[in-house]
């Protein structure tokens, strides 16, 4: 029933429809942006009236926000964290550091280009953002997610040898004990 | 502590008052902006003509964030890089400093703060460009009471008023250590008064390395393109500070002021040989001869020695110097420190026929064939007269021939109350070495105050010294006395016009409003001319003159590929600094030239 | 049989957690035998970057080191380099820096109200809590043009002037804050398991007090009176009055209490502050950024934040750039060893209540 | 206060004669101090003259000089006095003495001081990695690492800037100016 093209799209449609209205977010602060988290979170902005709400482990999670720097020893957390949690998954990054570096973009300890280490959906800019700025691209998200055209988790399959070398790069001991893609 | 506290169980259910009750949650988000507070650090604005592509914003931003890129539509211009900033969102930190030292204020930020993509190539952000309607929601500004610019320049110690009129003593004092390092402190090293300078001196760089402490590094850097700094430190017309950064909202940087302090540590010669510690290169048999020892002479004549040129100044008076050595009052530029100078070019090797002027002590043909190339720093030796009636009256004179007179020791007779008329420095000048002489000195000029082209510090000075100037006041006639002599001055009142070709306006005389003012002397301060008669009919043909001043091409080579020439006799500022950009473009063009290059 | 212990990894992605930072634990059914703290995951070398940066543009990164409360790390490197240069900050300045200070204070201890009763499963605290917070970021954001990096406090005094009727404002937010407090204490002072979860737990002894160089309300919850406030006043500290609250206990529940008070002693401060504050100017003109050298020397400041005290070790050579900065956070000796030290024999599921009244902020231990 | 800090320093000269002594303002005592004699001088501060609380162990490379310094800063409750105690390490061989049994948190000052200046502290026992994970360049705090060249070298920055201009260059070009090499790092 579902094999031929057009019940696949409706299908398909009404998953995405369904997907963005209940974005669970993976309680990882991974930097300075997690202090805006608790405010979108709570009662003044209250993220969860647009569908967003914790969640307290990666296999329950959609979404990972990045918020902000990302240290080489975080990276590999993350990229653990990432790994671990089930598709459709999204990843949004805050702030300048996910972009070129921010304020960190000289410092040896961490990375400067998020994109080059996992597949991105949606940059905010802002250092940090600010709860309205974390809203609008949560809702930017939902956005894409409707529309279909948030595949991250697809690019970082098929572009998988890519990422895991450039993940390789700044972690060459780490990553090469770990078994890849199989946590 | 009981099993079960009743208080505690109950107390906390109060909580549910709150049931109810309107929450505070902004429900309006993100379907509708929350407008940010009054000062927000939001996205960037700049106003695109305000900046001037100083780049300041650049330097300071510790994120490395703020690029100077070229925009399409905005051109390079004098006071203008015709750079603009663009930041990178990915690196911004939005602590506003680059706001902070702006110059011109034309940087700020704005309320705006959302910007969302999926592309992480899209945070580059020209501010102006990528939010054209930024201007109405600027939000943190910096005024000029908080910009981190020092608008103030430290100011210079000066003669009182009283006590320089009795003496030619110094009448500027320079800064001190500590006020220098605190001027040179202001300059945010943009670079954009180079362009201007005719000579394109390294500007930042020596200021800088004032700041820094580092005195004798700045007087090399200064001696780079320049071997009359300290001549240029006093009296140069600083074109350099009309267009500073810090100037479109403030004071310039004393940019003269911080050039003379670095090079008065060079207290002699010997010291100033042993800072610059010039690299000589080895003779190379090839000889330069040059006619007239100043600015743009001795400049020529410094770098081909440099060069391992020989180099024979010709010169028609008994010192070096030209027009700085005889006319600019002692008070502006002492004898010592031109002396000085000048003594430092001869020790690397340049050497000086004094009292030879070519046409009558010496041929030009003889220099044109003794030398492998030949440079003419001629200047404007003669002044225009008056051109009234009663020109001819003894005590009539020419302000620049009476400055001559007076810097080569002659005494001439004054009396007690001098007319000067025109408006430039040399008018200034004249008036002031009168008042020196105890007379009483009016300057006549034909336009207002605001017009006069004389330095606005020098007309300040000479009223400090007691200068009464009459503005708009047209000279008709000089009276004279029985003897012959200068009795007093007739001039007619003037009402400014605007010019309808959209000039400066003119000074149209006004009918019967004749005015008789005393006078005893009477000086004509109304431009030099030059004397071409040394020249040889035969070079007439290829050496051309239009407009009383030699036709050079951009290398200051005339007609005849091996004479070049500069300073007042080819350029039309007629200003040291020129003059001594001339003689180092000829210096590379005549060694260009005979290096066959 | 002996059991055997386990090794659980509390972090570093854990709701628990505070912050980026990791504790390993090894546990005995559900009793510590011995943790160990890893840290590392915010390591951004602040200290080094400086070096990079000039006198001034260097206070931008201040504010990063600790998230939850930025205002008294730009506060110190403010008054390292005027104590290094000899600035003279007006007494306006003195007064502004005091209110933001004690703002920051208080919106540090509402985010503690969130995590300490998120760590014991009381969320509506948080909700609460956090909520009213915002109204004092909304006041900063008025004041500073930022809501959590104000980058406002620099050396020579403030950046801005109070804006037209803020002191009205700070005054209402006090008012409403009074209020709101007396809820917090019905839903979580007097609520029995609240002090069940917390009375006795996460004991600190005395002779670890001096050992473990322990610090700001951790101190005062065993019952010594230390405040760098009154101490080693700085700004205006010593023309104010205010106590230093102190409890006996030592445990978590103490040092709630000694935080709950803190709260209503820098409302007082504020409300001092606003009263006494001199008109004139907020700031003193520092040199040109690009060209300040500081005069040579080293200096060491300190300075009371929510947490204890925080002190700054800055070294000039009479360059444009720092020689070197060096921040002693106060976390950065309670997450570690101290709190290797208390928790063998603690239960798991406190692990996380006990991290947070110590008030571990992971940014400041690893800068 | 200076009463105080008078008798403190005749006592300190005192016990140590080779402890030098440095005249501040304020409530600020400052000494040096050899390094063999640190963990007596510490010690005694701490249990004879009411120094109890070491707030920090700061560190600086003076790398002109080929040393490394580590700086106590030590606090009196009671005097409200702080304390000083700089000692200068030999950047070749840089060994010293552990204080973790004086203060217990000192342990982590060492932990960082090891690694991220190199300096080693044999009797301590601790982990051996602290912030850093499989770090293989050189101690990053030391002065002769450059940060941004090992960002080059290792990470990455966001291509599409490469037509940024220098304001000076440009300048400089368009008006023929030729800047000389010496006065080059005068620019900005």
């Amino acid at each position: 029933m579902y094999n031929d093209k057009n019940s696949k799209k409706i299908v398909e449609t009404i998953q995405n429809w369904a997907r963005s209205h209940s974005v669970w977010v993976l309680a990882y602060g991974t930097g300075c942006g997690a202090i805006e988290i608790a405010p979108t979170m709570t009662s003044r902005y209250d993220a969860e009236r647009l569908g967003f709400r914790g969640a307290a482990t990666p296999r329950q999670a959609d979404v990972m926000l990045i918020t902000g720097y990302l240290t080489v020893k975080t990276v590999k957390r993350v990229v653990r964290v990432y790994e671990q949690m089930q598709s459709p998954k999204y990843v949004v990054g805050f702030g300048s550091c996910t972009i070129n570096g921010g304020m960190y973009y000289d410092s040896y300890n961490t990375i400067n280009l998020l994109d080059r280490y996992l597949p991105v959906d949606v940059y905010i800019n802002g250092c940090m953002p600010r709860p309205e700025a974390v809203i609008a691209g949560l809702a930017k998200l939902q956005q894409i997610i409707r529309e279909g055209k948030a595949n991250g988790a697809e690019k970082y399959l098929e572009n998988l040898e890519w990422y895991k070398e450039n993940q390789r790069k700044i972690a060459p001991n780490w990553i090469a004990k770990a078994p890849d893609l199989n946590w | 502590m009981s099993f079960f506290d009743l208080q505690g169980t109950l107390k906390p259910l109060t909580a549910l008052k709150q049931f109810g009750k309107k929450p505070h949650t902004l429900k309006d988000i993100p379907w509708k902006k929350r407008e940010a507070s009054d000062n927000y650090r939001g996205l960037h604005f700049n106003d695109i003509d305000e900046c001037i592509g100083c780049g300041n914003c650049s330097t300071i931003c510790q994120n490395a964030a703020i690029d100077m890129i070229h925009l399409e539509g905005v051109e390079g211009k004098k006071g203008d890089s015709g750079l603009r900033p663009r930041v990178d969102n990915g690196r911004c930190c939005w602590c506003a400093l680059c706001v902070e030292v702006c110059p011109t204020g034309s940087l700020s930020l704005t309320k705006d703060y959302i910007y969302v993509t999926e592309d992480p190539d899209a945070f580059l952000w020209t501010p102006g460009i990528s939010n054209p309607d930024g201007e109405e929601r600027k939000s943190y500004v910096s005024t000029h009471e908080l910009s981190l610019n020092h608008f103030n320049r430290i100011p210079m110690p000066e003669l009182e008023g009283k006590e320089r009129i009795k003496s030619f003593a110094e009448v500027v004092l320079g800064y001190n250590e500590e006020q220098a390092r605190e001027e040179a402190s202001r300059c945010i090293s943009c670079g954009i008064c180079t362009e201007v300078c005719p000579d394109h001196m390294h500007i930042p760089e020596y200021i800088n390395a004032i700041a820094a402490g580092d005195d004798k590094e700045a007087v090399k850097i200064i001696y780079d393109n320049n071997p009359l700094p300290e001549m240029c430190g006093k009296v140069c017309t600083r074109r350099c500070e009309d267009v500073c950064a810090i100037a479109t909202r403030g004071d310039s940087v004393a940019i003269r002021w911080l050039k003379r302090y670095a090079t008065e540590t060079a207290a002699t010669a010997d010291i100033t040989h042993e800072i610059v510690n010039p690299e000589i290169r080895e003779a190379n048999g090839k000889t330069v001869g040059i006619i007239g020892a100043g600015p743009s002479g001795l400049t020529a004549a410094y770098y081909l020695a440099l060069r391992g040129y020989d180099v024979t100044i010709y010169e028609a008076s008994a010192k070096a110097g030209g027009a700085t050595m005889y006319g600019i009052p002692k008070y502006r530029l002492p004898i010592e420190s031109l002396e000085k100078q000048i003594g430092y070019i001869q020790s690397i090797g340049v050497k000086i026929k004094f009292n030879t002027k070519v046409g009558k002590d010496i041929s030009f043909k003889e220099i044109y064939d003794k030398y492998d190339s030949v440079f003419m720093g001629v200047g404007f030796p003669d002044a225009w007269p008056l051109g009234v009636d009663g020109d001819d009256a003894e005590g009539s004179m020419q302000a620049f021939r009476y400055l001559y007179m007076i810097n080569s020791g002659e005494k001439v007779d004054i009396g007690d109350k001098v007319v000067v008329v025109g408006g430039g420095n040399v008018a200034i000048d004249a008036a002031r070495v009168s008042r020196r002489f105890g007379a009483e000195v009016t300057i006549l000029y034909r336009r207002r105050v605001e017009d006069m082209p004389a330095d606005w510090e020098e007309i300040e000075g000479a009223e400090d010294e007691g200068i009464h100037i009459i503005p708009q006041g047209i000279p008709t006639k000089i009276h004279k006395d029985e003897k012959g002599h200068v009795k007093a001055i007739e001039y007619l009142k003037a009402e400014m016009v605007a010019d309808d070709k959209g000039g400066r306006p003119r000074p149209v005389a006004i009918e019967g409003s004749e005015t008789v003012l005393e006078a005893t002397a009477v000086m004509a301060a109304i431009g030099q001319m030059g004397d071409y008669s040394f020249l040889p009919k035969e070079f007439e043909e290829k050496i051309t003159i239009e407009r009383g001043r030699f036709v050079v091409n951009e290398k200051q080579q005339t007609g005849d590929p091996k004479v070049f020439a500069g300073g007042d006799a080819v350029n039309r500022t007629a200003d040291a600094i020129s003059a001594i950009a001339d003689g180092f473009r000829a210096c590379k063009a005549i060694d260009e030239y005979l290096s066959g290059k | 049989m002996r059991e055997k212990a386990t090794t659980l990894y509390l972090g570093p992605q854990h709701p628990g957690i505070t912050g980026n930072m990791m504790v390993r634990l090894k546990v005995m059914g559900d009793t510590i035998v011995s943790a160990q703290t890893e840290v590392g995951y915010l390591h951004r070398a602040f200290e080094k970057l400086q070096e990079r940066r000039n006198w001034l543009n260097s206070f931008t990164l201040m504010c990063r080191f600790c998230v939850p409360e930025t205002d008294p790390m730009e506060n110190l490197y403010a008054r390292a380099v005027e104590s290094l240069d000899n600035i003279e900050v007006p007494e306006r300045a003195k007064y502004i820096r005091v209110m933001v200070l004690e703002l920051a204070r208080i919106a540090t201890q509402l985010m503690w109200y969130a995590g300490q009763n998120g760590s014991l499963g009381l969320y509506t605290m948080g909700q609460w809590s956090i909520g009213d917070r915002d109204y004092i970021l909304d006041l900063f954001e008025q004041l500073t043009g930022g809501r959590v990096y104000h980058m406002y406090q620099w050396p020579g005094g403030v950046r801005r002037d109070l804006p037209e009727g803020f002191e009205g404002k700070v005054l209402r937010t006090l008012d409403y804050l009074e209020k709101r407090l007396k809820d917090y204490d019905d839903l979580m002072f007097s609520n029995s398991i609240f002090q069940k979860r917390t009375q006795g737990v996460g004991y600190v002894p005395k002779e670890s007090i001096i050992e473990h160089g322990v610090v700001g309300p951790v101190l005062r919850g065993a019952g010594i009176r230390s405040d760098i406030r009154i101490d080693e006043p700085y700004e205006v500290y010593d023309k104010l009055d205010f106590e230093i609250p102190t409890q006996e206990g030592s445990d978590i529940w103490a040092r709630a209490l000694v935080r709950r008070a803190e709260v209503h002693q820098s409302i007082r401060i504020i409300r001092q502050v606003l009263d006494q504050m001199p008109k004139g100017e907020f700031n003193t003109s520092i040199p040109n950024p690009m060209k300040w050298r500081v005069k040579a020397g080293d200096t060491y400041v300190r300075a009371e934040s929510a947490r204890g005290e925080v002190g700054y070790y800055a070294v000039s050579d009479g360059t444009i750039h720092p020689r070197r900065m060096h921040l002693r956070g106060a976390a950065y000796v309670h997450a570690i060893t101290l709190l290797e030290n208390i928790l063998p024999g603690q239960n798991v599921a406190d692990v996380s209540a006990i991290m947070n009244s110590l008030g571990t902020c992971a940014p400041e231990i690893e800068r | 206060m200076k009463e105080i800090k008078d008798k403190m320093i005749a006592q300190i000269n005192a016990a140590f004669p080779e402890a030098v002594n440095k005249a501040y303002d304020g409530n600020r005592l400052d000494f040096t101090v050899h390094k063999d004699a640190i963990p007596g001088f510490l010690s005694h501060m701490k249990d004879q003259l009411g120094f109890r609380h070491l707030s920090h162990i700061a560190y600086v490379d003076w790398i002109e000089e080929n040393e490394f310094e580590l700086v106590y800063l030590l606090w009196s409750p009671t005097d409200k006095v702080k304390l000083f105690v700089h000692t200068r390490i030999d950047r070749e061989n840089p060994v010293m003495h552990n204080i973790d049994m004086i203060w217990r948190q000192a342990n982590t000052y060492q932990r960082e001081i090891k690694e991220m200046l190199g300096i080693d502290f044999p009797d301590m026992v601790a982990p051996d990695e602290f912030i850093l994970e499989d770090w293989d360049d050189i101690p990053p705090f030391r002065r002769d690492f450059d940060t941004l060249e090992y960002v080059n070298r290792t990470f990455w920055h966001r291509p599409g800037r490469e037509d940024a201009q220098d304001v000076r260059e440009t300048i400089s070009k368009r008006s023929g100016e030729e800047i000389p090499d010496f006065a080059k790092k005068y620019s900005r």
